[in-house]
This record gives C-alpha cells, structure tokens and sequence, in this order.
C-alpha cells in the first residue's frame, strides 16, 4: 500500500490538488478528499469494459486489432493526405501533449481546435473585446465578501469549488461559519463515499448528508459572506445560496446591462428586466457596490444561450464599472481540467487560443470561420484528429455527420462515441492518473498531473503517440518532397 | 571540438577596455579561447563585432505576458512568422508568441534576456515559455515587494528569516532576482486601493514601501544575490513622480557595501516625471540624472517609448487600471493570492500627444545626461514603452543627432518647444552601445560569462554590417538602424544562429537562476513555512515547487547566503 | 396526443459527469442522459409520468428520450436534458460566425411517444451516421 | 475590360482567394493571372487550377472589372483591399468578401457569407440575396470596424451587422439578426424588414433605422421622442419613428429610429414621453 498525497485531480477546473490516492499492486484502491466525480473516476479508470486497450484500425468497414506501429502509421497517411486536416480536442490531457499537438497541427498545415471552442470560447472572444478583471482562487478565498455564480451550477459541476474556495471557504479577511462544518463533514464523507462510491453516483437526488448528532448551520450572520445564484432554474447551487434569482432563458443580456446601468445610479425605466423586478435589482446593484470584494464566476449558461458572447461582454462590463466602486473580479468556470492549459498552451506558442488554422503555413484565427464546429457544418475537412475528447457525442449533429464521413483517428483511453465511428483508435493513458504533466486551474495557476500508476501495456500516452505520429508525419513528407 | 574563428572584426569588447580594435576572436565548444586551428571561419572584416546583446528588462514570458497575447488577435494577424525548415511559426508584434520572440531578438544579435516579473504561484508558466523561447539564455525575477511571507518578516524586522524565505522563494520558483513592483502597492490593490508614497502604509500590514525597499535591499545583500533589487517604483506613470524616484534611490543610500550598485530602477522613463497633472507635465529626467551621477549605487534602464501601438503590461494593477480610465481601451487585471496583481492595456503611443511626446523625450534625456554608460541602459520596458524590435532604432536615437531631430520635427509642438533634448548634443560612440546594450546589462546581473569577449566567457557573439572606419554613423543613422535590425552573424554559444538577418539554426538557450547556499540548509525552515503556507495558498506547498528538470536546459548560478 | 412547446436548456449534471466514468455505453450512463426533466405541470400537460418515453423535436431533428419529473420547481416551460448524443440530435449546427452552437435556450416540441423506444448510443450511432460513411 | 473566371471544380476546403481583385488583375495577361497563386485548405494553387481564365483585364483597377462564375461560398477574402474597378460574383460568395476594401464596387449576386466587408474604408459592396454575420465588422479583438462605403443586402442579414461601425453605411432590404449595430460610433445603418432586436448593444454613437419590427429594445435605450420623418444621407424615409437613445450603459449617444406603426408592442415607451 503507498499513500500518494497532494494529487492533483484529473476531472474538472477547480483542479483540487489536495487528494490522496492509495495505491496496492498498480491500482487505486482508495481516494480521499474527492468528489463523487472524481470517486467515480478513481473506481472505474481501470475498468477494462470500458477502456480502450489495443490499437485498432477500421478495415470493410469493421474496427480490427492492430499493431500500435501499424495505427501511427496509418494515422500519419491520413493527416498528410489531408488538405484540411482537424485536430480537436485537448483539454483532458496535459501541456506537454497540447504542445505536441499544435506542432503536429503546424507540420500538416491543419486546423487545431480545443473544446473551450463549445464551452467558453464566447468568453475568451469577450475578453478579446473588452477585457477581464480577474484574480486567482485564493484573493477570492481570503477577501471574497460576496460571492455570485451565473448560471453556473458548481454543486453538479465543479463539486468542490464553493467548499475550496469560495462561500465554504476560509481566508484572511473572511471567515466561514460554513468551513468548520464542511471540514467535519469531509472526514465522514470521504470514508462513506469510497465504500459506496458506486451507489453515491446513481443516487437521483443527493442531499447534503447531515452529520449525525450535528445540524445545518443556522442561518448567515449579515455581515458574513453573501452568495447569490442566478440562474434559468433552481440548480442545487441556487439552494445553498442567500439569494436566488430565477432569469428568463435567453435574457441575461438584458439583465445584466440593467444592472450596469443601477450600478452607475441610473433609472431603469421598465418595472421588471427578464422576469426580474426593478426593484429587486435595485438591492442587488447595492449589494454589489456596498461589498469589500465581489466575484463574478460564470458558466455556460451564458455561452451557450443567446447572446453568447454579449452576455459575457456584459458581464465584464459590469464588472469592470463596479471596479470604480469597489474591488470587483469575474471569472468563467472551465469545464475539463485542462481545457485553460489547452488555451495558454496554444497561445504561447501561436498567439491564439483555440480556432488556429495552420494552413497557410502561419497560425490564423477566426472563429466562427476557423473552429470546429463551423468547419464541419460547413464540410470543409477531410480529415480529423481527435485527443480526449468525444465530439461525436458533443456536437449538434450536421456537423457529426460531416465528422464521421471522413477518415477520423481517435487517442483516447476509454470507449466513446467518437471511438466506435473512428477509421484509428489509439488507446492512451490516462493524464493525471497513468501519466503525468502540467495542467491549468480555472484560474490559469499551473499544477503538476501525477503519475501514480502504471498505464495498460499498449497504452501510451498521448504526448509520446502524437509525437509518434509526428515523426511518421515528417518522413512522409520528405519522401514525397513537400516543403 | 567545435571551433569557430571570427577573422578581422572592428571588436568592441567594453569589459575588456577594447574599443574598435581589428582583432581575431576564437571559439571553442561554445567558448571564448585564446586560439583555435583548423575550424569554421568568419571572414568579419569591415564590420562590427560585439558581445550578444543583454537585455535585462523585457515581458516575454509567463501569465500576464500571454494573457495580453490572448487579448489582442488584432495585434498578430498582419505580422506573421512562417514556418521554415529550421523555425516554427508564430505571430507579433508587439506580444510576440514565443518561438517568435527568441527568432526576433537572435536577429537583432541579443542573445541574453531576462523576463522582469513572475508571480511565484504561476513560475511554472514562465518556465514553460522560456522552454519555448528558443535561442536566447534567460531567467525570471519573482514577485516579491507585496508577498505576504515578506512583508510579515519585514514588518518583524526580522530580516534574516526574509532572506531565508526569499532564498527558498529562488529555489522554488527557479528565480534569479528580486522583484519589487510598486512596493507594498499590490497588496493595497487587494482591495482596490494603493499606497500614495514610499511612506504611506500598507492597508492591513502596518509597514510602509520604504521599510520593504530597505529591507529587501538588505536581504539581497545577506544573500549576496548576483544583481540588486530591481525595482519598478511607487507612484509610477504619475506626474510628480520623480520625487518618490528620487526618496526611492535615497532610501537605500546607506546600505550601498564600497559604493557598489544596490538598486536597480527599472524602466525609469515611467518614474522621471515632472508637473502637478498631465497638463503641467514635463521632464523629471534632469533631476533623476544629477542623482545618478552623484552617487555609485543606483543603476536604471530606459524604458524608452517609441511611437507605435503597443501593449502595456505590468504587475503594477492600480497603475494599469489608471491606463485603462485614461485610455478607456479593454483591460485585463490579475491579481495572485499572497503575491501580486498585474494589468495589461493596449496602447498607442503619438507623436502629436503631448505627453508621450515629452515621454520620448524623458528616456533619451536620461540616457544622455547620465554620463557614465555603465549605468543606464537600453530597453523599452518590452512591451510597455514599445516591442523590443524597435532597439536598433533606440541605438540610432543615441548615436545620431540627426536621427532625434528627426523625430523632433514631428513631435507635438507643445512638447518641442518645452524639452530639454533638444538642447543636448551627446552621441554614444559604439563603445558606449555596446556598453548600454550588453556589457552593463550582464554586468549589473552578475553574468559574468556574458557581455564579454574575453577568455572564458560564453561565445555569444553579434557580427553587425557596420564599418566604423568608414562610416560617419551620426549622420546616417538609418545604416544604424539596419545593422542592428540584421545581424549579419549572430552567434549563440558558438554555433552561428543567425546568418544576414536570418535564422539558420535553433537552438536551446540556457535559465538561470540564483541557486542560494545557506547555513543553517533551507530544508531547515521548510517544515514551518509549509505549515503558513497551506494557510495561505490554494495550492499544496509540493505542488508550488518548479522542479529543476521542469526546465529545458536549468542553469542555477550558485552564491553563498549569510541566513 | 397533446405537444408542448418549450424553451431548452442543455447543461451538465453530476450524474451524468459520474456516470460517464463507468463508461459511456453503459447502461447507467444511458439511464441517467437519454432523458429530459420537465416540471411537473408540464408534464401533466403533455399527459405523461414521470418515466415514460418522449419525443423531443427541434427544427433540427428529433429525440426520444426519457420523461423525468423535475425536483428544481417551479420551471413551467423550460425543459432540461444533460449534455449528451441525444440532444445533440436537435441541436442547430449555426454559430452566427462565434463558434459556438446554442446549446441553451432553445425553441423545441415535446409529445409523448409511448410506441417508442429509447436508443442506446450503438443504435442511436447506426440510426443516424452509420449511413453516411463512405 | 471584363476579365472572367469560371469555377471549375465543387470546391470542399476554404480557398484563400485575395489575389481576385482589379488591383492585382490590372495590366497582367490572362497568363500572368492563370500564375497567380492561392490556397486551397493546405495546398498552394494556380489561379488556373481552380478557375478558368478567359478576358482581359484593364491596364489600371479602374478598368477592370472581373466576373466571377459558380458557387465561391468556400472562397475567402475576394476583393480585399481594393481601391478600385468592379467584381461581379454570378452566384454565391464566401466570406471576407471586400475586407478593408477602399474603393471600387464589388457585386454578389446571390449570398454573401460573413465578414462582408469588414473594417472597409470605402466603396461600395452590394448583395443581391442575403449576408452572413459580422457584416461592416472588425476583426476580432479590433474595435476598427467599417470606417466608410456603403454596404446595400437586399435580404436579410446574419447578427452583429455594423458592429464596430465608425463611419459609412449599410442598408438591409430584409431582416437583421440580433445586435445589429454593437459597439457602434457612428455611421449608419438602416433596416427596412424586421429586426431580432437587442439593437445598438454597447453603442456610443450613430443611428440605426429599422422601419420593421424591432423584438425588443435593450432596458438600457431610454426614448427620447417621436420623429415623423428622417434622413438618410439625403433619403428621407417616412416615419413616424420613436427615437429612443443609448446604450446609457455606455453613456452612450446613439440613436435608434423604431417604426412606431410597425411596433406596437413598444407603446407604452410613450408614457415616458
């Protein structure tokens, strides 16, 4: 048995860097400080049903087992025939496969997405028109007096962010009635969890557990922290929030521009905004203003619902405005555990963030025009590429359709949508389990993905396939003399 | 045994007293020797040689420097970099990706480059990217005049256990020097605040600029550090400032050990500003240079603006902010937990604005005025003043009176009639460039294989198009500015980088960090500094640490710590 | 039979970000995506329990999916499905030049379908791309 | 002159066709312009590879005019950065159309893609069926957006019309997505179908016309009055219009005419009055 402390979790942005795994015999055994997402991740990784094991290339139609020689090689024909190669995915892996990928991309004069391109890719073209003020996790933890999540529902999707860093946390100016609580509550759970993980996941409806002879806090003192949730329903969030505020889908915008404009001490001239009273609203903007350090965390909710893109300018909008007032940050919550390192990755190293097109032999950017979704909508690729991720089951379906009528190689561990319709399945290991490297928090800090066991044999990981492929890539075009 | 001659050269060697002397320089496995047979030879006769350029101030790495890559799509996609068989591609301009970034500066013939400003939690991420800088040999400053740990050690007076933070500090984040950005200010910035003047306290921490200025000065003594505390001041971009410039150098006066430099001003432009408000703006550069010329211990850098549309990018959040109400341009704002805040804010420097223009004027007049070239040198504070592609026009504005009144013309009238540059003659001779672009710069960051030529040191060697013979350089300073826009050689630890202005070969440049030996071990004061600092961060005090081998090519410079 | 219109909203859910680990075709993973979570005045509207099949359409295409009585009342006209292969079914492909479909917000049909069954992803992958391949 | 190119071929990958525009065509032979060169996705082009030549063009842009045949929606940047002469595109067009374009005129006869003229300074660029999104913008990240021409859509146009707009025009025969005119300074735009709505988003100045429907109007336009008439560049359109001003969170000036037959729904902005 080998305790292995300060692992960083492999799921989500919060990038919780406090696990410790117990390992016996090469497999996980036991996993403390987790979530019931991660739980489910350190129980099933090695699931065997579910894992991608042996190279397999698609022949009559049928995938058939191969050699892994024969798959890189076979993959690097497709991606040098091609003449407008995609290469997608790329937030659950690390840096160094990101870096090996945009090379790749660079090489082949392809197109390299990754999936912030449907996730918060609105907001990072937001922040190409207006900016961000933002901060780490911690001047949130430290000074944070009010807290908002816009549509955004961390409890389901980013568990252990209000518990770390925000509302339930515990910091130099501000302390949480809620932390000592959560802090008790962790120990019991941490035991509880891993003997039913597998129950815990399937639960329909899980309440926070109440420990036994304790109760629920009472209610917040006034002058302890505030969270508000508004969102188009009450998630489970919105439930431990202060303060609730239920928006009419598609009506952020509206929204938040009234708020600027309450914010600058300015009338509002309609009674109720997006469902929303006047005067409501009215409270909340000096809620806002009167704070010592408000934070803004938004989700998908906003990129993905009309307006889009607006809705974040908005939001920075307002946040910038409150900064004229008093110290105010905004922050988007990334989905996948690296999905920022997939964007700083890719800007370092071509000046932009998702969306770059190597084709002209120079990294271009546009999205709407150079991201994957458009351009396979619009069938404009003949060949894709894709790394850890599962486009066949996250985009609309036209652009699928155009996805999976062209040769597609997928590195991926486990079995997926996009597994089963590929031409090249590449199995990999696991970053962040069987693989290590450096991934991005939400909050753009850098973390160290541990290796703490042995991959499957056959299973490389995506950084040594890629440049593999890479490889395979270069003297295909020598030999044929391209430049 | 890989040799290299460079044959018949003009060579300016500073730091060897060799001024424009015809002389052979050898190269044997990537360093200078006396003499080498039977290898590569460079035929450099009629033109320059000098050491590789030394740049010890410029934003090219790290988290704020990509954030402002990110912002500004507007500001590559008309300068692009193709892919060649020997490069990779990348985009400007004034935030070059990274592969550009080393392609860029090994062109001009600068071989050494330091990234001025690393929050500690994000060292990583500056690593990542000097991995990625190819070509050039470099490092990072952390953050350090509003880290908590340092301020609460300071404020103690207990400055042997700041020194044994900061040398852990160097350990962890693979640091080379200490950084102090508005000192005490960041923290202020916290929240949304600053502090007015060194003497003004800091919010929550009861020690004001002042204290943090001396005390860190001390304890880059205590560690004998290889450069001085580098220091962007108080109140900077301000008008007025020049005063808390003048009490910033003043306050470190007494500690200075046999009159040698203890504080470096960064970007000095910035902090020599005179007036009450912007419209009474003008020139503090007359009274920072009779400041620098009395005194042994201060060194500066320029931070010369050029008239273009840049990026300003500093960890200095409320300065920024100020930018972004002036400018009302987008505006990011970063702040680090513990650490630092950062800004970034386009920006377009006019020549017609009457205070850029006197900004321009503020730079060259430092350089002119202080007479001893050894301590001021070149930068445009990359990228805040302007890209550091604009150097061999800086070079040119120095030697040639000519090129200045050139501009002059131009500039907004207000401006002209008021500078004080026009009334200044002094042209730098090559020597003194070679001074103020290389053999200062290695100097005051304790490089001692660099900015040299002499035995022993690194074979980093720029061969410009310039026949000093010849050429009256003053009057044609745009031959100035193609030289050195082109080196003809340059040469990376011998191996020839750089032919006519193009890359022909990559290679990996070395980062250097300041590897602090100290009695009782560091290991020591770990146990206890864990235990703060899994109070303060959200991060695991194991996961904090840069590795050594997370560095492509790790050089620690090692010094003997009294902690 | 009565249709209903309602306004969409795609999102992520633990389950569903639990259940993929155990793998995506697995059953629990089916049980626990394939679904779509109305209020429950809504679903008396459309005349349906909780847990019988639906079919919802989109000018975009159609899904049938698993009714599911919704606990984060009241949502009278929002219906809710996890991120998945289903719903990506009737998701429009436009961007409006962002790169982002709209995955929230938007116009759909839901009827009851009692004749129908649920797809598992094999079938729902034959159904719908299969054909398609060269 | 007339020169003319045919597509020759379904084209799959985009084609970056900037070299199309009187400014390179003018005094090159029909051979020189068969050499030029593009790209289609990855691969470097002749001109001739993709299209047949056929014509002459002009010894000056001002004489060339260049006909352009088959469905070019996968081609990008047709026309950018010209100053002068004529392109008639006989069929569908691709994106970028007349991107910082500064004189001349370009002709689609059937749809435009995105981008349509984005960041142009002057000429005029007109299609004859509908346009994508993003048309007079700017590039990302660039607050340049259209700084002159006239832009004329007798269809309907995608969202985010004029954003960024600082001078010049654009005329839409048919409807706007939403945000037609974010982020606008100044110029003109003018709507003579139906409007999505959130109209002027973020706009400091200029004017947006819509003499349709408009779905909503943000909270943050406040109304101003009731024109019975206004003018566009000397065309007077019939009204009677409310004006209503914003985006008072920008403490903005622009101004948007909102037919007030055509929109009922805004009626009791009138109490404001």
């Amino acid at each position: 048995m080998n305790v292995i402390r300060n692992v960083t979790c492999p799921i989500c942005g919060t990038l919780c860097d406090d696990l410790e795994v117990t390992v016996k015999d090469n497999v996980i055994v036991d996993a403390a400080n987790t979530c019931a997402i991660s739980d489910a991740k350190f129980m099933n990784y090695s699931n065997p049903k579910h894992r991608n094991l042996t190279p397999l290339v698609r022949k009559n139609g049928e995938l058939r087992e191969t050699s892994l020689e024969e798959a890189i090689k076979k993959s690097a024909e497709i991606l040098v025939d091609a003449s407008y190669p995609i290469l997608y995915g790329w937030s659950c892996t690390s840096c160094e496969a990101i870096s090996a990928g945009v090379e790749l991309a660079e090489e082949i004069g392809g197109v390299i997405d990754n999936t912030s391109t449907v996730c918060h890719g609105p907001s990072i073209l937001s922040i190409q028109n207006v900016g961000i003020p933002t901060s780490t996790l911690g001047q949130i933890r430290h000074r944070a007096d009010l807290i908002i999540y816009w549509a955004s529902d961390p409890y389901s999707a980013h568990p252990r962010h209000m518990e770390r860093y925000t509302a339930f946390s515990n910091g130099r100016f501000q302390k949480s009635e809620w932390a000592h609580y959560v802090a008790r509550l962790r120990g019991i759970l941490g035991k509880k969890r891993l003997s039913r993980a597998s129950e815990l996941v399937l639960m329909k409806e899980a309440e926070l557990p109440v420990v036994s002879g304790g109760k629920l806090p009472p209610k917040f003192e006034t002058d302890k922290r505030k969270l508000i949730v508004v969102d188009v329903r009450k998630t489970r969030s919105a439930e431990l929030a202060d303060f609730f505020i239920q928006v009419e889908p598609n009506k952020d915008f509206e929204l938040i521009q009234a708020l600027r404009l309450l914010v600058r001490d300015e009338e509002v001239e309609t009674d109720q905004v997006a469902g929303v009273p006047v005067s409501l609203l009215e409270d909340v903007a000096d809620t806002m203003i009167g704070c010592d350090f408000g934070v803004l965390f938004f989700g998908v909710g906003l990129t993905m619902s009309s307006g889009k893109l607006q809705n974040i300018d908005a939001a920075i909008a307002l946040t910038r405005d409150l900064n004229y007032r008093t110290k105010f940050v905004i922050m988007p919550m990334r989905g996948h555990f690296n999905v920022a390192g997939a964007n700083i990755v890719s800007t370092w190293q071509t000046g932009y963030p998702f969306a770059v097109d190597f084709s002209q032999g120079y990294p271009r950017y546009n999205p709407g025009e150079t991201s994957a979704v458009d351009i396979l909508s619009r069938d404009e690729a003949d060949a894709s590429l894709i790394v850890a991720s599962d486009p066949v089951s996250n985009f609309p379906r036209r652009a699928v359709e155009n996805l999976v009528k062209n040769p597609l190689i997928a590195i991926d561990p486990v079995v997926s949508p996009t597994t089963a319709m590929a031409d090249v399945v590449l199995p990999s290991a696991f970053v962040g389990i069987e693989e290590g490297g450096t991934a991005y928090r939400m909050d753009r800090v850098p973390l160290p993905m541990k290796k703490l066991v042995d991959p499957p044999q056959n299973c490389l990981s995506d950084r040594e396939i890629l440049q593999r492929i890479l490889h395979h890539v270069k003297r295909l075009r020598a030999q044929r003399g391209i430049a | 045994m890989k040799g290299l001659l460079v044959k018949d050269g003009f060579v300016f060697d500073p730091m060897n007293n060799v001024a424009g002397e015809k002389m052979d320089i050898a190269i044997c496995n990537g360093k200078i020797v006396e003499k080498i047979d039977n290898c590569g030879v460079i035929d450099a006769s009629g033109m320059t040689v000098m050491p590789g350029g030394v740049d010890l101030h410029s934003h090219i790495a790290g988290s704020k420097v990509n954030s402002g890559r990110l912002l500004r799509p507007e500001d590559h996609y008309k300068d692009v970099e193709r892919k060649t068989p020997v490069t990779r591609s990348g985009v400007g301009y004034s935030i070059p990706s990274t592969f550009t970034t080393g392609y860029r500066y090994a062109r001009m013939g600068w071989t050494t480059v330091m990234d001025p400003a690393m929050a500690p939690l994000k060292a990583k991420h500056t690593h990542e990217e000097l991995n990625d800088t190819p070509i050039l040999d470099k490092g990072s400053y952390p953050l350090l005049g509003s880290n908590w740990f340092v301020l609460e050690h300071l404020r103690a007076k207990e400055y042997k256990d700041a020194a044994a933070y900061v040398a852990w500090i160097m350990r962890a984040t693979k640091g080379y020097a200490i950084k102090l950005v508005n000192p005490g200010g960041l923290e202020a910035w916290g929240f949304g605040r600053n502090v007015r003047d060194i003497d003004d306290p800091v919010p929550n921490f009861d020690i004001t600029p002042r204290e943090i200025i001396q005390g860190l000065c001390k304890v880059n003594q205590l560690l004998s550090m290889p450069h001085t505390i580098h220091v962007h001041t108080n109140n900077l971009g301000k008008p007025g400032n020049y005063t808390a410039t003048l009490e910033t150098m003043k306050s470190v006066e007494n500690l200075a050990n046999n009159g040698k430099p203890n504080i470096h001003l960064t970007h000095c432009q910035f902090s020599a500003f005179a007036g009450e408000d912007w419209r009474s703006f003008r020139s503090g550069s007359e009274e920072i240079a009779k400041y620098v010329n009395d005194h042994t211990h201060v060194t500066l850098d320029l931070g010369q603006i050029v008239f273009t549309n840049t990026t300003t990018m500093t960890a200095d959040g409320p300065f920024q902010f100020i930018l972004y109400q002036m400018t009302g341009n987008k505006w990011v704002n970063n702040d680090v937990e513990i650490e630092t805040s950062s800004g970034i804010v386009p920006f377009q420097y006019k020549r017609k604005n009457y205070v850029h223009a006197i900004q321009w004027t503020i730079g060259l007049e430092l350089a002119l005025q202080i007479r001893d070239p050894w301590k001021v040198f070149i930068t445009t504070d990359h990228p805040n003043a302007g890209p550091f592609t604009a150097y061999p026009r800086i070079v040119a504005w120095l030697m040639s009176r000519k090129a200045r009144d050139e501009i002059m013309k131009k500039i907004n009238k207000k401006a002209r009639a008021r500078a004080l540059l026009p009334s200044i003659d002094r042209e730098y001779t090559l020597d003194e460039i070679a001074i103020a672009t290389r053999a200062g710069q290695a100097k005051i960051l304790g490089l001692e294989n660099k900015g040299h030529l002499g035995m022993g040191a690194d074979a980093d060697i720029a061969i410009y198009n310039i026949n000093p013979e010849k050429k009256d350089l003053a009057s044609n300073p745009k031959a100035i500015r193609r030289a050195f826009s082109n080196a003809a050689y340059t040469i990376k630890a011998g191996e020839i980088v750089v032919k006519d202005g193009e890359i022909t070969k990559s290679v990996v440049g070395r980062t250097y960090w300041t590897n602090v030996k100290a009695s009782p071990s560091l290991l020591e004061i770990e146990p206890e500094l864990q235990e703060v600092f899994e109070e303060y961060y959200t991060v695991k005090f194991d996961n904090y640490i840069v590795p050594n081998h997370h560095l492509s090519a790790a050089n620690p410079i090692t010094v003997e710590g009294r902690v | 039979m009565q249709k209903i219109r309602v306004t969409l909203v795609t999102g992520r859910t633990i389950d569903q970000g639990a259940t993929k680990e155990h793998g995506k075709l697995s059953d629990d993973y089916l049980n626990n995506v394939a679904v779509c979570e109305l209020d429950p005045e809504d679903l008396s509207r459309v005349g349906i329990k909780e847990g019988s099949t639906i079919r919802v359409s989109t000018g975009h295409g159609k899904v049938v999916v698993k009714a599911r009585k919704s606990r984060r009342t009241p949502h009278v006209g929002i219906a809710y499905m996890p991120y998945g292969l289903w719903v990506n079914q009737i998701i429009n492909s436009q961007t409006h030049g962002t790169g982002m479909p709209s995955f929230k917000g938007i116009q759909a049909e839901i009827e009851a379908a009692p004749e129908e069954k649920v797809l598992n992803i094999l079938q729902l992958l034959k159904k719908n791309y299969r054909e398609k391949r060269r | 002159m007339t020169l003319i190119l045919k597509l020759k071929k379904k084209l799959s990958a985009p084609v970056s066709a900037e070299c199309i525009s009187p400014d390179t065509f003018a005094g090159k032979q029909e051979s020189e312009i068969a050499g030029l060169t593009l790209w289609e996705g990855n691969r470097k082009r002749q001109l001739s590879e993709i299209f047949e030549v056929e014509g002459i063009s002009g010894s000056s842009p001002s004489e060339t005019t260049i006909h352009i045949k088959g469905d070019l929606s996968k081609t990008r940047r047709i026309g950018a950065g010209m100053t002068e002469g004529r392109i008639v595109i006989q069929g569908n067009g691709g994106m970028h159309i007349g991107e910082e374009m500064k004189g001349g005129t370009i002709l689609v006869e059937g749809n435009a893609g995105s981008w349509l003229g984005s960041a142009m300074k002057g000429g005029v660029i007109e299609v004859k069926r509908n346009a994508g999104d993003y048309i007079g913008g700017a590039h990302r990240g660039s607050t340049k957006g259209m700084r002159g021409g006239v832009i004329i859509v007798h269809g309907n146009a995608g969202s985010e019309a004029g954003s960024h707009m600082r001078k010049g025009l654009i005329k839409i025969f048919g409807d706007a997505d939403q945000f037609a005119g974010i982020y606008m300074k100044d110029g003109t735009i003018v709507v003579h179908g139906n409007s999505r709505g959130r109209l002027g988003a973020f706009m400091t100045s200029g004017k947006i016309v819509v003499c349709g429907k408009a779905e909503s109007v943000l909270p943050t336009f406040s109304i101003d009055k009731i024109n019975r008439k206004t003018k566009i560049h000397g065309d007077e359109i019939a009204g009677p219009f409310y004006v209503f001003v914003g985006d008072l969170a920008e403490h903005g000036n622009g101004k948007l005419y909102l037919s007030q037959t055509e929109n009922e729904h805004l009626k009791s902005v009138e109490l404001f009055l």
